[in-house]
């Protein structure tokens, strides 16, 4: 089961959180062109490997938290707030 | 008691205390301290199942968690359990067990006439079988397939015990209790760390035998010492009957506590069992390990059992397994077995041992008289119900002798326990000197200690322990404070032959539960099943109960013959949790039937109760649907409100409503960006409805919204959204734009809400609120909004309606909710107030063309639902763009539109699908369908809402027919607009 | 006739009490004055503590003359007062932080049950995911999280294992009902 | 070799020793006309339908391990062409009326189990729904029909009607949906294309498509390059991985889906039953164990394995109808790697890349589709052109907003 280090509640259950998907798409400016819009609702890049994503914690603080982790191997490298910039561990796509 | 049992030894029973216990029907008695399987034996009972293909006679193999035979039906009613193994369930007072998969007893197996067809019943044979008649399959073939598969009874009744889930943390979760984990759990709890310590069977120690010396003393008293000292340390937390059954992500593994099942009925307040998750920092795993079989024909006989399973009948239990042994090995424990028979007493008739030199351990057993053969390997085992001789061979095949005997042990190597290190994903690695897999390189914070991690010497065992506890509690942050490792004599064990299969032409089985034999293997590699994953699907192997804990690495050492290739090149099949079978009540704990989920009262609950309302699941909450007079049917209550509101006026519980309280001066802009229509111009005290849609340009949600102030807005949603539209405002202002300043929080539970509707509704407020509240149209005009104090709280009136009439929904603190519903309700009996339930809500709002769940299925645009010019193009807002795809404005979509019931049926029914054609109606030339219907006293007809291609520009007044090919109707309809009633809104003043 | 009574979701109080001499589990129901939800705006947190006069952080709250406040995620809080009854506590409260942050009334929306006893932390343990042991949690402990699928808060005042739970008012009957339920194999009282 | 009862007995006579390989394991050739990457159900399909519906037999199926052992080889085997939207309804139902013939056309018993499919509804509102459902399909030609309580208190005797927190108030039933014994169709199918000349390669794994002027002429593998007059993507949840290799973007994330199996029990529930509010669905596979699952455990994954919440809620989900199986154990749970896409229905196209062919998107439901699946692909690809059976299912439906929401939940995949 994942643990997921939220910011401001610490070490939490996966079942604390809801997944809110891939949060490397930036929402497109509002005069942004609809194509934009539509690569940022759909087009999704989907690693195998490491993954910035959205984890809810519904069921703790309520605040969005990014999260790196592996898709393949579920190891989480890092946790922040919604505005950190989160790298990617060295030498990994 | 019985001859079997033996006059000495047996640590684990307590022979003062009888116990007695039914085995298909029959009365026996074992010992308090035996399995189920041990009193059986002491009884002379061997045979205890039947296989799961031929219905083969079968004793158990082992004596412990891996047992694959003697599995059995525990308990009766709607407490039978099936597939219990009867070597690890321990024996109570009353204790009933049946066998299972026979017919009609377990010494006469009808479907044992299937070893007649048995050449035919190979690996795979059902894939070329059973085609012919193609219409046979289901009715005939599979019916039979289906009865003769399959093992034990379920209950048929609801489980009446109860489960429940459990939570720990520690420092270093040590996993078996034998010598090794003993070991680690001492000398990581020395480290000062938390320590939890695990073993499945109620008893600690595993392997060890009381003849084996510990620092000194015999093993099994320095396994009580150990526990007395673990036990007083308060960083420790000890688990007997508890299996770690699962090793999952981020080192949480699952555990499951036995709590009452070594009792006949749990306790009061008792669970029958508990599963644990337990979140470790590291891990060692201690398991163990297991024996295998030795692949001979007919190896199945009851009898022939695992060498240790015999040495620990009769250390354990006093049971010797039989009067004359023969003992067939690979490898040098035979000879700890040998050593402890003859110590009892029991007659050895010859050991055949398959490696070509004699070395120490068996050197010391000849001395003492025993017989034994080299190079000689078991052929086949004969008798009937029970093994009588065994025939030995060569290595080259050639027949030897076949000797007397009553019981056959097989020591064919030991497997590490290697489940728990490779659930992680990663495959156990082979050691060919061991002649088994061991744990891979770990990836997560765990280590493997002694025999499963193919040390089988206790020195040894013990050794490693020690390292893994201290480096475990190290790894975890403790201060390794270092000690001794407990001490034992080591031993030199001799070479271990592979065996993995036997000369014969018969069946040699692998797999026993499942009956797969050698021959089976072989075939599946000659039909091309060569990868070790394809053979077990094909053959089966290692898919039963055990999960082949004692025949995998055996198929896959035949296997890799058949292959001519080695083992490593073969490899196992993946671990999968759990490591033994789990009932699935302990996964559900407290959550199963009617708590399920949790249940969501109003305030005003009660005051439906006393009404007499029918409650109704929304979602999590339940809300009063109708409220029946006696003798009055469903429909005609649903029919007097819905028609008694519009004549008098109505009270509606609509607490389950979502509320948000959204304060900051960049509120306005925030609900500008969330609700296609405007909010900055909305002024303090008035309300407003506002449609919310998804990025991709869909309807999600849609409610009233007020300003209480500038800088503070009341929103409500619909009671399903409720969460979602919280989360997606999260989204929002933590996501998209920090920088607005906006603050809110659920209020949904904070205010409860009542709707009275109605032409008296303005009077019975009045009446109930006084002077607290100013009612006139100036102070509260539709749409506007009151903060009022009443009985010593703040009060919130809203003048908005959903049922068309003149109506106010009041919101007060939930404690104060039925004060309000019973002071609303003493001011309305002069004026005609009734309670409403759902179900009239919606045959009111449907009379107005008012969406809801119904036609907000996710899938329907603004403009579908006729809203389209709700959209603002003056400011941005979620979902603007994507809402204008070609395919989202096209033509062809279905309109919102109203019909009603003309003729052909007696009502409208929601889901039937709209046709110009009854006659001709398919998908291609379906126009739409209807989403709500309701008989409307209003209109004096069924009416509905629907969506229709072309809306009603393209089909008002025409008549079209509501297909429902599932009820056998298609009635004609009218097509109107959705605004069946009051189009104007004239009654909204009252 | 007000009511502020921590019990309005559960029935009536009679019905719920029970007695056990010498229970290992106590369950209290610790009715409060007034409970609210504390904003600050954003970057204002410090200025709200200050000009309220108390000092959270992540994960530990505090008790000064009556009031709690439980921190809920940055710039949020639970304010509960033990005995100021009614709205007027979060008048006063919003007015004070008038500028820098606002206040949600919010004494109906939850109830408070108070565990204690031997076995207080065993019971928390058969739904509390959390780590209540004394290394892990301790003084001002404060934490959302689930608990029989319900969303709670935990503090935990003192040292002592004993926590307060601030549960739903829709939920609190279910929450009750599992709680009562697997109390029993301890042996509880309801005070 | 054919299977006939006559071989059967004489094989059983002769110790089984005539029995031949079911396929080859071949070494690639330099070229094929068509190459399909992945060796799963689809993949299998495919080929199958290319050699023997357009005698198209100069085929490669490439798998990265051992055919069958992706999804195919770990789904809970139900089939069913119960979709509301008239592309898939059509579509499963074409797969359904494959299925009735499978076995006798590919000679190979697939354990074809027609006994039913009930999805439970608890509300008028879930009622509705249904019954819009069912009349869709319906009105397509596919059976379909309301069952009252009483009627599945007959079918399922275990159902709880007393204490289940969501009352069952009945459910749409497909008679002619049920089950299939998974591995057989893999294995069938891989017999039938490899009998016809189709080679199919295993532990090969596609690391790159070539692609020149546009058009696509092989494929780089872990055993040399391999070219190609044509390349079919099959691969199910590693649908973007390989996608990519021709610079393919999709609206696709690969989720983990679980499933459990318990221990071998005497019949117990004869039909399939879905408890989609409860998020649970069940049968019980011939051998006996109970077969099961639930959602998503909703996080991008392609570990093939998931956690214990989802685990909890699903057989929650169980025990909320089903109390009588509390004392059931289960056996074994594991994973597969789902390729969800964004509107919960598949892709059968052309891409933007000539003579590449797009099959994926299967999401949890691709099992049932495996003939169909097979059969229009197989079209597409020899045709250069969409079936009308599959026309509707392309990639540009997202960018044109047609899309096909069979659950309305719209672009989040993890609770599509
Ligand atoms: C737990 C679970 C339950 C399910 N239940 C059902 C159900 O009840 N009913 C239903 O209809 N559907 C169900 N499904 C969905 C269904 O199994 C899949 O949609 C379907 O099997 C996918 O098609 P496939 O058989 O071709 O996929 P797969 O069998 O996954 O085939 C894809 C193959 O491609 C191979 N591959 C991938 N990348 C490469 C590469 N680079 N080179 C070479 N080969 C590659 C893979 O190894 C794999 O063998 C379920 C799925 C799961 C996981
Ligand atoms: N002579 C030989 O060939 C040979 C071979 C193997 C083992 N042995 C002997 O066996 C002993 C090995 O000691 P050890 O401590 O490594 O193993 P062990 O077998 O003595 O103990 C392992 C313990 O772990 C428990 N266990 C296993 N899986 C579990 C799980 N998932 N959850 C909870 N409990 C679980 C078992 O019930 C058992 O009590 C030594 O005495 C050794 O000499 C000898
Ligand atoms: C319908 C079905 C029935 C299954 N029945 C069994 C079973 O009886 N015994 C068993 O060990 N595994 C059973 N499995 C699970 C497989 O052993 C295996 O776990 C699954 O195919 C996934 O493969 P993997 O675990 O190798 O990744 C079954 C799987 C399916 C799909
Ligand atoms: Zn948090």
């Amino acid at each position: 089961m994942h643990r997921i280090n939220c910011p401001w509640c610490g070490l939490r259950d996966e079942a604390e959180f809801q997944y809110q998907g891939d949060a490397t798409v930036v929402r497109p400016e509002p005069d942004a062109s609809e194509e934009e819009f539509f690569r940022y609702a759909y087009i999704r890049d989907n690693p195998k490997g490491w993954h910035t994503e959205w984890w809810h914690h519904t069921g703790g603080c309520r605040q969005w938290v990014k999260v790196v982790r592996n898709t393949l191997t579920h190891e989480i490298h890092a946790t922040g707030g919604p505005h950190d910039d989160l790298p990617l561990p060295e030498g990994d796509k | 008691m019985s001859a079997h049992r033996l006059k000495n030894g047996g640590i684990l029973i307590n022979r003062s205390k009888p116990v007695n216990f039914t085995f298909d029907g029959k009365s026996y008695q074992g010992f308090e301290g035996d399995t189920l399987a041990s009193a059986l034996l002491a009884n002379g009972v061997t045979l205890m199942g039947r296989s799961f293909k031929y219905h083969r006679p079968r004793g158990c193999l082992s004596a412990g968690s891996e047992e694959p035979n003697a599995i059995v039906e525990m308990r009766s009613g709607a407490r039978r359990e099936p597939n219990t193994r009867a070597t690890i369930a321990e024996l109570y007072e009353g204790l009933e067990a049946k066998s299972q998969n026979r017919f009609p007893s377990l010494a006469f197996d009808v479907q044992s006439v299937n070893q007649l067809l048995s050449p035919f019943l190979t690996a795979g044979f059902y894939y070329k079988t059973f085609m012919w008649p193609a219409s046979f399959w289901e009715p005939i073939y599979e019916k039979i397939i289906r009865r003769s598969a399959g093992l034990g009874r379920a209950a048929v009744e609801p489980d009446p015990d109860t489960y429940e889930h459990s939570h720990d943390h520690c420092d270093v979760l040590v996993v078996g209790g034998g010598p090794a984990g003993l070991a680690a759990a001492l000398s990581a709890a020395k480290s000062g760390g938390r320590v939890i310590l695990a073993e499945e069977q109620m008893a600690f120690g595993g392997m060890v035998s009381p003849t084996d010396m510990i620092d000194g003393k015999p093993a099994d008293a320095w396994v009580v010492e150990t526990l007395t000292k673990l036990e007083g340390m308060k960083n420790v937390t000890i688990m007997p009957r508890t299996t770690v059954f699962g090793y999952y992500d981020h080192n949480v593994m699952a555990a499951l506590e036995r709590v009452s099942d070594h009792v006949k009925e749990p306790e009061d307040g008792m669970p029958r069992q508990r599963l644990w998750t337990l979140r470790a920092k590291e891990v060692v795993l201690a398991c163990g390990s297991h024996e295998r079989a030795m692949t001979f024909d007919n190896n199945d006989k009851p009898g022939v059992m695992l060498n240790n399973a015999v040495r620990t009948f009769v250390e354990k239990f006093g049971v010797s397994p039989g009067k004359k042994i023969v003992i067939v090995t690979t490898n040098d424990d035979a000879y700890r077995t040998a050593e402890i028979l003859l110590d009892a007493g029991v007659k050895i008739a010859v050991i055949a041992d398959a490696r070509a030199e004699l070395s120490d351990a068996a050197s010391r057993i000849k001395a003492r008289g025993v017989e034994i053969d080299l190079g000689t390997i078991p052929r086949q085992a004969n008798g009937g119900k029970r093994v009588k001789s065994l025939t030995l061979q060569t290595l080259d095949g050639n027949v030897t002798r076949t000797f007397g005997c009553d019981c056959v042990a097989m020591a064919g190597g030991y497997s590490p326990d290697v489940h728990l290190a490779s659930q992680t994903g990663v495959a156990p690695v082979w050691d060919d000197a061991l002649k088994g897999f061991v744990p891979p390189a770990p990836i997560r914070a765990e280590r493997s200690a002694g025999a499963s991690k193919g040390s089988f010497d206790l020195a040894a065992c013990l050794e490693e322990g020690h390292a893994a506890g201290l480096e475990a509690a190290g790894a975890a942050g403790f201060e390794a404070k270092a000690g001794t490792a407990p001490s034992a004599e080591a031993i030199a064990n001799g070479p271990i032959a592979a065996i993995w299969r036997c000369a014969g032409n018969g069946k040699a089985f692998v797999d026993f539960q499942n009956d797969v034999t050698a021959k089976d293997i072989t075939l599946a590699e000659q039909e091309g099943f060569v990868s070790v994953e394809h053979a077990k699907r094909y053959t089966t192997l290692g898919m039963a109960t055990d999960q082949g804990k004692t025949s995998n690495v055996t198929g896959i050492g035949i296997l890799a013959e058949a292959r001519g290739e080695p083992i490593p090149d073969v490899g196992t099949t993946r671990f999968r949790p759990p490591y033994s079978p789990v009932a699935i009540g302990a996964f559900a704990g407290h959550e199963r039937g009617y708590e399920f989920q949790p249940v969501r009262r109003t305030a005003m609950h009660a005051c439906g109760e006393k009404l007499g309302a029918v409650f109704v699941e929304a979602g999590q909450w339940l809300r009063p649907q109708y409220y029946p007079k006696p003798n009055e049917g469903v429909m005609e209550a649903i029919y007097r409100e819905s028609k008694q509101v519009r004549e008098t006026a109505g009270i509606c519980d609509v607490s389950s409503l979502g509320k948000i309280e959204i304060f900051g001066d960049d509120a306005g802009e925030f609900l500008n960006r969330l609700y296609i229509n405007g909010w900055k111009l909305l002024k303090p005290g008035k309300a407003r409805y506002g449609l919310m849609l998804r990025e991709d340009g869909f309807v999600f949600d849609d409610g009233t919204t007020s300003r209480l102030a500038d800088d503070h807005f009341f929103m409500t949603t619909t009671t399903a959204n409720a969460a979602r539209v919280l989360s997606h405002m999260e989204h929002a202002s933590q996501v998209l734009w920090p920088d607005l300043d906006v603050q809110f929080c659920s209020a949904t539970e904070q205010w409860c809400g009542v709707a009275v509707a109605g032409p008296n509704a303005r009077k019975i407020l009045e009446k109930a609120f006084g002077k607290a509240l100013d009612m006139s149209e100036e102070a509260l005009p539709f749409m506007g909004v009151q903060t009022f104090e009443w009985n010593g709280t703040t009060a919130r009136i809203f003048r908005i309606s959903f049922s068309g009439e003149l109506a106010y929904e009041v919101n007060v603190p939930w404690t104060y909710g039925e004060e309000m519903w019973n002071a609303l309700w003493d001011a309305g009996q002069d004026h005609g107030l009734i309670p409403y339930g759902t179900e009239a809500l919606s045959v009111l709002r449907i009379e107005k063309g008012h969406v809801a769940g119904n036609e907000l299925d996710g899938r329907t645009t603004a403009a579908d639902m006729g809203l389209g010019r709700m959209m603002s193009s003056k400011k941005p807002f979620i979902g603007q763009k994507l809402a204008g795809r070609e395919g989202m404005i096209a033509d062809d979509r279905e309109q919102l539109v109203g019909l009603k019931l003309i003729e052909g049926a007696e009502r409208l029914r929601g889901g039937a699908h709209l046709f110009e054609d009854a006659d001709d109606a398919n998908r291609e030339n379906d126009l739409g369908w209807i989403t709500s219907v309701c008989d409307s006293p209003q209109l004096g007809c069924w009416i509905g809402l629907g969506y229709l291609k072309g809306g009603v520009e393209a089909y008002a007044g025409k008549t079209l027919y509501a297909v429902n090919p599932l009820f056998g109707e298609a009635p004609a309809v009218e097509v109107v607009s959705p605004h069946f009633f009051d189009p104007k809104g004239e009654r909204l003043n009252g | 006739m007000a009511k502020f009574s921590a019990i309005h979701a559960l029935g009536d109080k009679e019905t719920l009490v029970r007695s056990q001499e010498g229970a290992p589990v106590r369950i209290e129901l610790a009715e409060f004055g007034s409970l609210v939800q504390l904003f600050a705006k954003k970057g204002k947190e410090g200025a709200v503590m200050k000009k309220l006069g108390f000092k959270t952080e992540a994960g530990k709250g505090a008790s000064e003359k009556g009031i709690t406040y439980l921190p809920l995620a940055p710039g949020q809080w639970l304010v509960v007062a033990d005995r100021k009854k009614g709205p007027a506590f979060g008048e006063e409260l919003a007015k004070a932080v008038k500028g820098i942050g606002h206040v949600s009334e919010q004494s109906a929306s939850r109830i408070r049950i108070r565990i204690s006893g031997e076995n207080a932390r065993d019971l928390m343990a058969r739904g509390c995911r959390l780590d209540l042991h004394a290394s892990a949690s301790g003084a001002g402990f404060t934490a959302q999280t689930v608990m029989a699928q319900v969303g709670v808060t935990i503090y935990q005042k003192s040292n002592k294992p004993e926590y307060d739970l601030y549960v739903y008012s829709g939920f609190a009957r279910s929450f009750w009902h599992w709680l009562t339920h697997t109390a029993e194999q301890f042996g509880y009282e309801v005070v | 070799m054919k299977y006939s009862a006559l071989s059967v007995l004489k094989q059983g006579l002769t110790g089984h020793k005539g029995w031949k390989r079911m396929w080859r394991d071949p070494a690639p050739k330099a070229e094929y006309d068509v190459i399909i990457i992945g060796g799963g159900g689809h993949g299998l399909a495919t080929a199958y339908y290319l050699a023997k519906e357009h005698g198209i037999t100069n085929v490669a199926v490439i798998e990265k391990g051992w055919i069958g052992g992706g999804n195919v080889g770990r789904n809970t085997t139900i089939i069913r062409s119960n979709y509301m939207h008239a592309p898939n309804t059509h579509f499963y139902e074409k797969s359904m009326k494959l299925w009735e013939g499978l076995e006798q056309d590919f000679n190979f018993n697939a354990m074809i189990s027609q006994r039913g499919i009930v999805n439970l509804f608890h509300s008028d509102a879930q009622r509705d729904g249904y019954v819009r459902r069912g009349n869709a399909m319906r009105l397509a030609g596919v059976d379909a029909d309301i069952v009252s309580p009483e009627e599945l208190k007959e079918m399922v005797p275990i159902l709880d009607f007393d204490n289940s927190r969501f009352p069952i108030q009945g459910g749409l039933m497909q008679r002619r949906g049920g089950t299939v014994r998974h591995d057989a169709v893999a294995w069938g199918y891989a017999r039938g294309a490899d009998s016809r000349g189709v080679d199919i390669i295993q532990n090969c794994e596609v690391k790159d498509i070539i692609i020149e002027g546009g058009a696509v002429v092989g494929v780089e593998t872990t055993k040399g390059k391999i070219m190609a007059k044509k390349v079919g993507m099959a691969v199910a949840g590693n649908t973007s991985q390989v996608a990519k290799m021709a610079g393919i973007e999709l609206p696709i994330e690969s989720h983990v889906l679980q499933a459990f199996v318990s221990e071998g029990i005497k019949p117990l529930i004869d039909t399939v039953v879905t408890f989609g509010a409860g998020h649970f669905y069940i049968s019980q596979s011939d051998k006996g164990g109970l077969v099961f699952g639930g959602d998503l455990d909703g996080y991008n994954s392609y570990a093939q394995r998931g956690n214990l919440p989802m685990m909890e809620h699903v057989m929650a989900g169980g025990m909320a109808i089903m109390p009588a199986i509390g004392r059931v154990r289960l056996l074994r749970h594991w994973g597969g790697i789902m390729d969800m896409s964004f509107d919960g229905s598949p892709f059968i196209c052309k891409t933007g890349v000539d003579k590449l062919y797009l099959n994926g998107g299967w999401c949890y439901g691709g099992f049932k589709a495996t003939p169909a699946s097979g059969w229009c692909f197989a079209h597409t690809i020899a045709k250069d052109a969409p079936h009308k059976l599959n026309e509707a299912f392309t990639i540009e439906r997202f960018r044109e907003g047609r899309m096909i929401d069979e659950k309305g939940v719209g672009p989040s995949p993890w609770i599509q």
